[in-house]
């Protein structure tokens, strides 16, 4: 039954999608109840088949799926199918949980139950409308989304995606739900398609990640003209994979590696790893609940698990202990220096949303790196943790913004940045269910140590690296650690404590159950999940609790990797850095009131090394430049044009000579009016014989029957 | 000369002198009235020929019925009751001459044909003729077929007439 | 018993020809429904003389002079109504004037 | 005694032989006899039909609580000859524009129409004009004839009442011929043949109106529809149109239309007494017993035929003198609403029971046809109850509606 159940879960989402979108569209609480709904179904088969598959002993041997023939190939079927295993069903779990929050938070976060925007239009953030109570004052309070059955839609549209993407049990259906998010998030990047900065950060997204995914389907069809399938369990099979780990391709790589390249290029652009990331902090343009799901719950998590899905591909041939294989040295080197490099940008940022757009493209970085040395495990591990932190980090940004918009609404000031962090302060009086939830989500992305889930992940992503050599991974990564747990503070302190820097933050407020319940509920998970994973070997609480994470998720692979062997060192130095930071970014920021106190803006990180700029010098200008001059001006206006018009002046020609020499003269006149003058002369002459009236036709026709008749009687009868 | 035959040649002529005044007469209903007359010598000649059926049905259906309809017809589409000029095209000699032709050729025929010269059987006893007709309308093996058809026709003939008559879509 | 079966054909065929002559000779559209039955009659007396001359118990000449009455029944209901029909549009029953149809 | 047995043959025989003796070949005298008899035949109906006014004006005044015609010889019975030397001397008025001589074959072809009725119609078993095997359709047949002399009648007559009431009296008989032609073809099923005299003779032991009631009544009000006479009198309708399509006949002429009419009427009381019971037999077998075989004579036949004759003219009498005239379209609506559906349902009733009961005794036969007539009546009347009910909501609504406005 419950590989049945499987092909369900994708599937409320898209009829929620369709039906908003053809029908509800006019109504806003029919559509959001029917995408919650949805949201809901989906979440309810997703935990039916997560127990269902934790009640099965050894279930990476034992995985659910089921296939059907979907297109015939020569005498074989191309077939399509889903498969839930133990890291689809970790990967499962989360989306769950967070799609759900995330559907229940939008309610709250487009104000739903407030009267309709006085200058509100379709395209443009709601700006808030003017009511006035029973007493006469009037009073501005926030608007509701005037498209708000539209993004109901797109997000079901999104959550669709997502589960497409994770049931798959092959790389074609994978690729779709892969590229369904990559629309939506285009549509929901530029959801206010009436800011200019919102259309080209969707565009500027939707491009960036087509580079990658042109290289993924590059991947793929590699792949199918190798193997001959697209599904998982063919790929995976021992004997598949030593074949392509055998077989040499281009540059002095194996093609297990060139095809591990290729796909992982697809989740450089997807989980916005450098170089490709420019387009994550730009896509902050779109509503916060797009951000929580495009940042933890669905898009940059669709990459890191599709690498980690292939590991079995990219580590074809390698062993732990062995020295890397290019392609992981190359995914764990831009895994390490992506999660280095955002964390320095993060530091400089001001802008709340900013910073965690940074820290995401950071964190992701860890877990390619964990995956590019080899720790499967903890890759997967930090994946699920991150999920839920940085989803409660997001809804919990969006609620400050939210409140400090009702700041501005309530003293009517709007020349305040409501997501400038410099603008806030003091606002855990205001909003303490947002100040403990988003101080939750902040410790563990700094990995607080033993409560929060993040410390395990990094942890178990520390010991990885150390236990197995790794060490300028493991140093690079720990600085990034370092940062990570700064930045968190600095915006911890910047935003929550301290005094109120502005009349709008005094006036802040805490936001609706709607948006405040699922922050409780991810707050819980951002606890919590990393129980599951602790090492067994770990003092004091190792043990008490067994590493249930690393045997269900290890279990996927033919292998079940062994855990590394406990050491003191990564455990210090995971202690360090988190608490080093932390107390660091509180001591730095907690006296700071303006940018200007700012040690840390620094132009170059402040303009993110200026890799905008690079893109447009390198790439932007020549294109346009190559648009405009060549393909323009030369070939279209000049070649192509040149081409056209002479091929029409000739027909021209050929045209008049056709017309006067012979369609004129031959044809019209001889032909056609010829024929037509005969048959109207002699219709007119032959028209007389029919008069209209019966009894001419009558004696017509017994005349000539009395003349055949002795005629036939004469010439023929009387014979 | 046998009683027959006098009987035959009266209705004959009775029947023939008929119907030369309904296509001569002017007036039209003493033309149908002519054609009722007609209808009646053909009639006897039913009778004589022992057709007791269709006798009595040619009453019926002919001057009962189809006989009414032509008065009635004529009746409507008059505004006056009088008839008024004349009745027969300009060109009716071609008409007579063509008739005379036909007529001509036909008698021709069947004079020249011996076989029409032979004389009826007379009815073997035990033959019930009406009997007989009603089994051959209604029998599978006759002409049940024809039978539906023609009642098929009759409907769609009342249908139609009633549609083409009636006034509905005229009124403006 | 004594009447030669051409006496009856022969009826018929005058009879026949009258009815040709007024259904080519008469204005009045009736006029020629009335020539038309008369030729109708011709044609049954013709077949009701073949049922009696030929094989009294064969009923096939009878048949079809019942067949003929159902046809001629439902010829003249139309054709009446037909004619009621033009009568009211155009105010006529003169079968030459009704030439809508004309060239 | 031979002539006590079979008078009519004896005669013939005799005159016949009295004919062929004075030297005529044998056919002619044959066709003279015919004549002659055809002649006495005439006379005698219209000897009755002389009596007939004496009975009619007696019995309408009856029914009136009057006395009636009582001066002229014993209970009046001269009276009608004293009638018929009236109109006899009247002057005879041909109106101005009148068709004069369909105007004048008109009456006669409407007494006519009448009397060749009495052709088929047996007086008893040896007594009748001819036995044709088609009698049932000759009466339809005749009944058209006598449409035609009411259409010529209106008219030639020049006047737009008698047009008038010719149009109805047409629309009329045409319309209650098709009930009439459904409901005879029951008498033909239940006695398997067409022949007046057949059908007579099928019902020496049950009367077809004990098998078929439903059959009777329904042609008893065609029948009167038939012969135009009230609730059916459209087509003379005194107090609309005069007196319809004889109103411009005077003396003689409407003497005969007269005339026909009561014979016309009498004529049917004589169908049903054959038809539905029983005609000049009908005793339901009591003349097979050897005391009662007077029964078979054929003077004492004769007499129980007009006595039957004579009560369904009285019910039709009865009828026209209690029944106030009924509205044209009511009378339409009632055929082809009412009537024809239902005389269609008897039709098929009892062709489809004669073929089920056949092997039944006959009073197992008669008890089945009779109560599947009783069930289709109760059934009938239920339907007319709900229709009528539903009729006096609709009347009732908008008697309201007209009140409040």
């Amino acid at each position: 039954m419950e590989n049945y159940i499987i092909w369900l879960l994708p599937l409320p989402p898209l009829l929620s999608f369709f039906l908003i979108i053809l029908f509800t569209n006019k109504n806003k609480k029919i559509s959001h109840s029917i995408a919650i709904g949805a949201a809901g179904l989906s979440w309810l088969g997703s935990m039916a088949v997560f127990i269902c598959a934790l009640g099965v002993k050894e279930f990476g041997k034992h995985v659910y799926g089921s296939a059907i023939n979907w297109l015939p190939t020569g005498t074989t079927w191309f077939k399509i199918g889903v498969m839930i295993d133990p890291l689809s069903a970790a990967v499962v779990f989360f989306v769950a949980w967070t799609v759900l929050a995330i559907f229940i938070y939008s309610v709250g976060y487009h104000n739903f139950g407030q009267p309709k925007g006085d200058h509100d239009i379709a395209g443009l953030p709601p700006h808030g409308a003017t009511i006035t109570d029973q007493h006469g004052h009037q009073h501005t309070v926030p608007s509701i989304e005037p498209m708000y059955s539209r993004f109901f839609a797109f997000i079901s549209l999104f959550a669709f995606g997502m589960y497409t993407l994770v049931v798959s049990d092959n790389l074609l259906t994978l690729f779709v739900g892969w590229e369904i998010m990559g629309l939506c998030s285009y549509l929901l990047i530029g959801f206010w398609f009436g800011k200019p900065s919102a259309r080209n950060a969707a565009v500027k997204a939707f491009m960036t990640t087509r580079i990658g995914d042109v290289f993924m389907l590059l991947g793929i069809a590699f792949i199918y003209s190798f193997t001959g399938s697209l599904s998982f369990r063919d790929i995976f099979k021992p004997g598949m994979l030593q074949a392509l780990a055998s077989t040499p391709a281009f540059f002095g790589l194996s093609a297990a590696g060139i095809i591990g390249l290729l796909l992982f290029i697809g989740t450089v652009g997807k989980s916005a790893q450098w170089p490709l990331h420019v387009w994550l902090p730009d896509a902050m343009e779109g509503p916060t609940p797009v951000s929580a799901m495009i940042h933890a719950a669905t898009m940059v998590s669709a990459g890191v698990y599709m690498v980690i899905r292939m590991f079995p591909l990219i580590s074809a041939g390698w062993t732990v202990g062995m020295p890397l294989n290019t392609t992981m040295g190359v995914i764990a080197f831009i895994g390490a220096f992506t999660a280095l490099f955002a964390a320095t940008i993060a530091v400089a940022q001001n802008d709340i949303k900013r910073v965690l757009a940074y820290s995401t493209i950071s964190q992701l970085g860890f877990m390619i790196a964990a995956l590019g040395i080899g720790a499967y495990v903890a890759a997967a591990f930090h994946l699920v943790t991150h999920a839920f932190f940085k989803a409660l980090l997001f809804l919990g940004s969006g609620s400050v913004i939210h409140g400090m918009e009702h700041g501005e609404m309530h003293t009517g000031d709007h020349s305040v940045d409501p997501q400038d962090m410099f603008n806030m302060g003091g606002l855990r009086r205001r909003m303490p269910i947002t100040f403990w939830t988003f101080l939750i989500g902040g410790f563990a992305l700094s990995g607080f140590p033993i409560l929060t889930a993040g410390f395990w992940s990094k942890d178990e992503i520390f010991a990885e690296a150390f236990g197995n050599g790794h060490m300028v991974v493991f140093i690079v990564l720990a600085v990034a650690a370092f940062l990570t747990a700064f930045y968190t503070m600095r915006q911890i302190t910047l935003t929550f404590f301290g005094k109120p820097r502005t009349e709008v933050a005094e006036h802040a407020s805490e936001s609706k159950w709607t948006m405040t319940l699922p922050l409780i509920v991810l707050a819980v998970f951002a606890v919590g999940c990393g129980w599951v994973g602790i090492p067994e070997k770990f003092p004091v609480l190792g043990g008490i609790l067994p590493n249930w994470f690393h045997e269900f998720v290890g279990s996927t692979l033919a292998e079940v990797p062994k855990a590394v062997t406990f050491s003191w060192t990564p455990l210090l130095t995971s202690l360090c850095v988190a608490l080093g930071g932390l107390f660091c970014g509180w001591l730095a920021y907690r006296k700071v009131q303006s940018p200007v106190e700012d040690k840390l803006q620094i132009p170059l990180l402040k303009n993110k090394y200026y890799f905008d700029e690079l893109y447009n010098f390198l790439f932007v200008k020549p294109a346009g430049w190559f648009s405009e001059k060549f393909a323009y001006l030369f070939m279209d206006r000049t070649v192509i044009d040149g081409i056209l018009h002479s091929v029409a002046r000739f027909s021209l020609f050929l045209g008049g000579f056709f017309r006067n020499k012979i369609d004129k003269p031959v044809i019209n006149e001889f032909i056609g009016d010829g024929t037509g003058n005969v048959v109207k002369a002699s219709g007119s002459r032959l028209r007389k014989i029919q008069a209209g009236r019966i009894q001419y036709y009558m004696v017509a026709s017994v005349a000539f029957l009395v003349i055949f008749a002795l005629l036939y009687y004469y010439l023929i009868g009387g014979m | 000369m046998t009683v027959e035959q006098i009987i035959f040649i009266i209705t004959g002529l009775f029947t023939l002198g008929s119907a030369f005044m309904v296509v001569t007469t002017q007036k039209l209903i003493q033309a149908a009235l002519w054609l009722v007359s007609a209808l009646f010598g053909v009639t006897i000649l039913y009778a004589i020929l022992q057709a007791d059926f269709l006798a009595v049905v040619q009453v019926v259906v002919y001057i009962g019925a189809i006989a009414v309809l032509f008065i009635f017809a004529v009746m409507l589409t008059r505004k006056e009751l009088r008839d008024q000029g004349s009745q027969t095209r300009s060109n009716w000699w071609i008409a007579a001459l063509l008739g005379a032709l036909v007529l001509a050729g036909l008698v021709f025929l069947i004079i020249g044909e011996p076989a029409f010269n032979r004389m009826a059987q007379a009815i073997p006893a035990g033959v019930d003729t009406l009997r007989n007709l009603g089994t051959a309308l209604v029998s599978p093996d006759a002409y049940v077929m024809p039978f539906e058809v023609a009642s098929v026709l009759l409907l769609s003939a009342l249908v139609g007439a009633v549609y083409i008559a009636s006034r509905k879509g005229e009124e403006k | 018993m004594s009447i030669p079966l051409s006496w009856y054909l022969i009826l018929a065929a005058t009879l026949f020809c009258i009815g040709l002559f007024g259904v080519l000779s008469r204005r009045n559209a009736i006029a020629i429904l009335l020539g038309i039955e008369l030729m109708l009659n011709a044609v049954n007396i013709n077949l009701v003389a073949f049922w009696r001359y030929r094989d009294p118990a064969q009923m096939a000449g009878q048949v079809f002079a019942v067949i003929v009455f159902a046809v001629a029944a439902a010829e003249v209901a139309v054709g009446l109504a037909l004619i009621i029909s033009v009568y009211r549009r155009s105010n006529t029953i003169v079968a030459d004037d009704i030439d809508l149809m004309k060239w | 005694m031979p002539f006590l047995n079979d008078p009519i043959n004896f005669i013939a025989g005799w005159a016949h032989r009295v004919l062929t003796g004075w030297g005529l070949v044998d056919s002619l005298a044959t066709i003279i006899i015919y004549l002659i008899g055809t002649t006495i035949l005439i006379v005698f109906a219209m000897f009755l039909d002389i009596m007939l006014v004496w009975v009619e004006r007696k019995v309408v005044a009856r029914f009136q609580d009057r006395i009636g015609p009582n001066r002229i010889g014993p209970f009046g019975l001269i009276q009608p000859f004293a009638d018929i030397i009236k109109m006899v001397i009247k002057e005879d008025i041909t109106p101005a524009g009148a068709d004069r001589i369909v105007y004048n074959i008109a009456p006669v072809l409407a007494a006519s129409s009448v009397i060749i009725l009495w052709a088929i119609l047996p007086l008893a078993s040896s007594i009748y004009g001819v036995d044709l095997n088609v009698g049932l359709l000759y009466i339809v047949a005749a009944g058209s004839l006598g449409s035609l002399a009411i259409i010529m009648a209106g008219w030639s007559s020049n006047n737009k009442y008698a047009l008038l009431g010719a149009f109805r009296m047409v629309a009329n008989m045409i319309s209650y011929e098709i009930p009439m032609v459904i409901i005879l073809l029951v008498p033909t099923i239940l006695a398997d043949t067409m022949s007046i005299r057949g059908i007579t003779q099928a019902q020496s032991g049950m009367w077809f109106a004990i098998l078929s009631p439903l059959a009777f009544i329904i042609f008893l009000i065609s029948a009167i529809a038939e012969l135009g006479r009230s609730p059916f009198d459209l087509n003379e309708a005194e107090s609309e149109i005069v007196s319809g399509f004889n109103v411009e006949y005077s003396g003689m002429k409407f003497g005969w239309f007269y005339a026909g009419e009561l014979l016309h009427a009498f004529t049917f009381g004589g169908f049903i007494a054959v038809l539905f019971f029983g005609g000049y037999g009908g005793f339901f077998g009591l003349e097979k017993i050897a005391f009662f075989a007077w029964l078979k004579n054929p003077f004492i036949q004769t007499v129980v035929f007009m006595a039957k004759a004579m009560f369904g003219y009285w019910v039709i009498m009865w009828i026209k003198y209690s029944m106030p005239r009924i509205r044209i379209d009511h009378m339409l609506a009632f055929n082809w609403k009412f009537l024809t559906p239902l005389a269609l349902v008897v039709l098929v009733n009892t062709a489809i029971l004669s073929k089920v009961l056949v092997n039944l005794p006959t009073w197992g036969y008669a008890m089945g046809m009779f109560s599947s007539n009783l069930v289709i009546g109760f059934i009938t009347i239920e339907i007319l109850r709900a229709y009528g009910r539903k009729q006096r909501k609709v009347e009732d609504r908008l008697a309201a509606q007209v009140a409040q406005n």
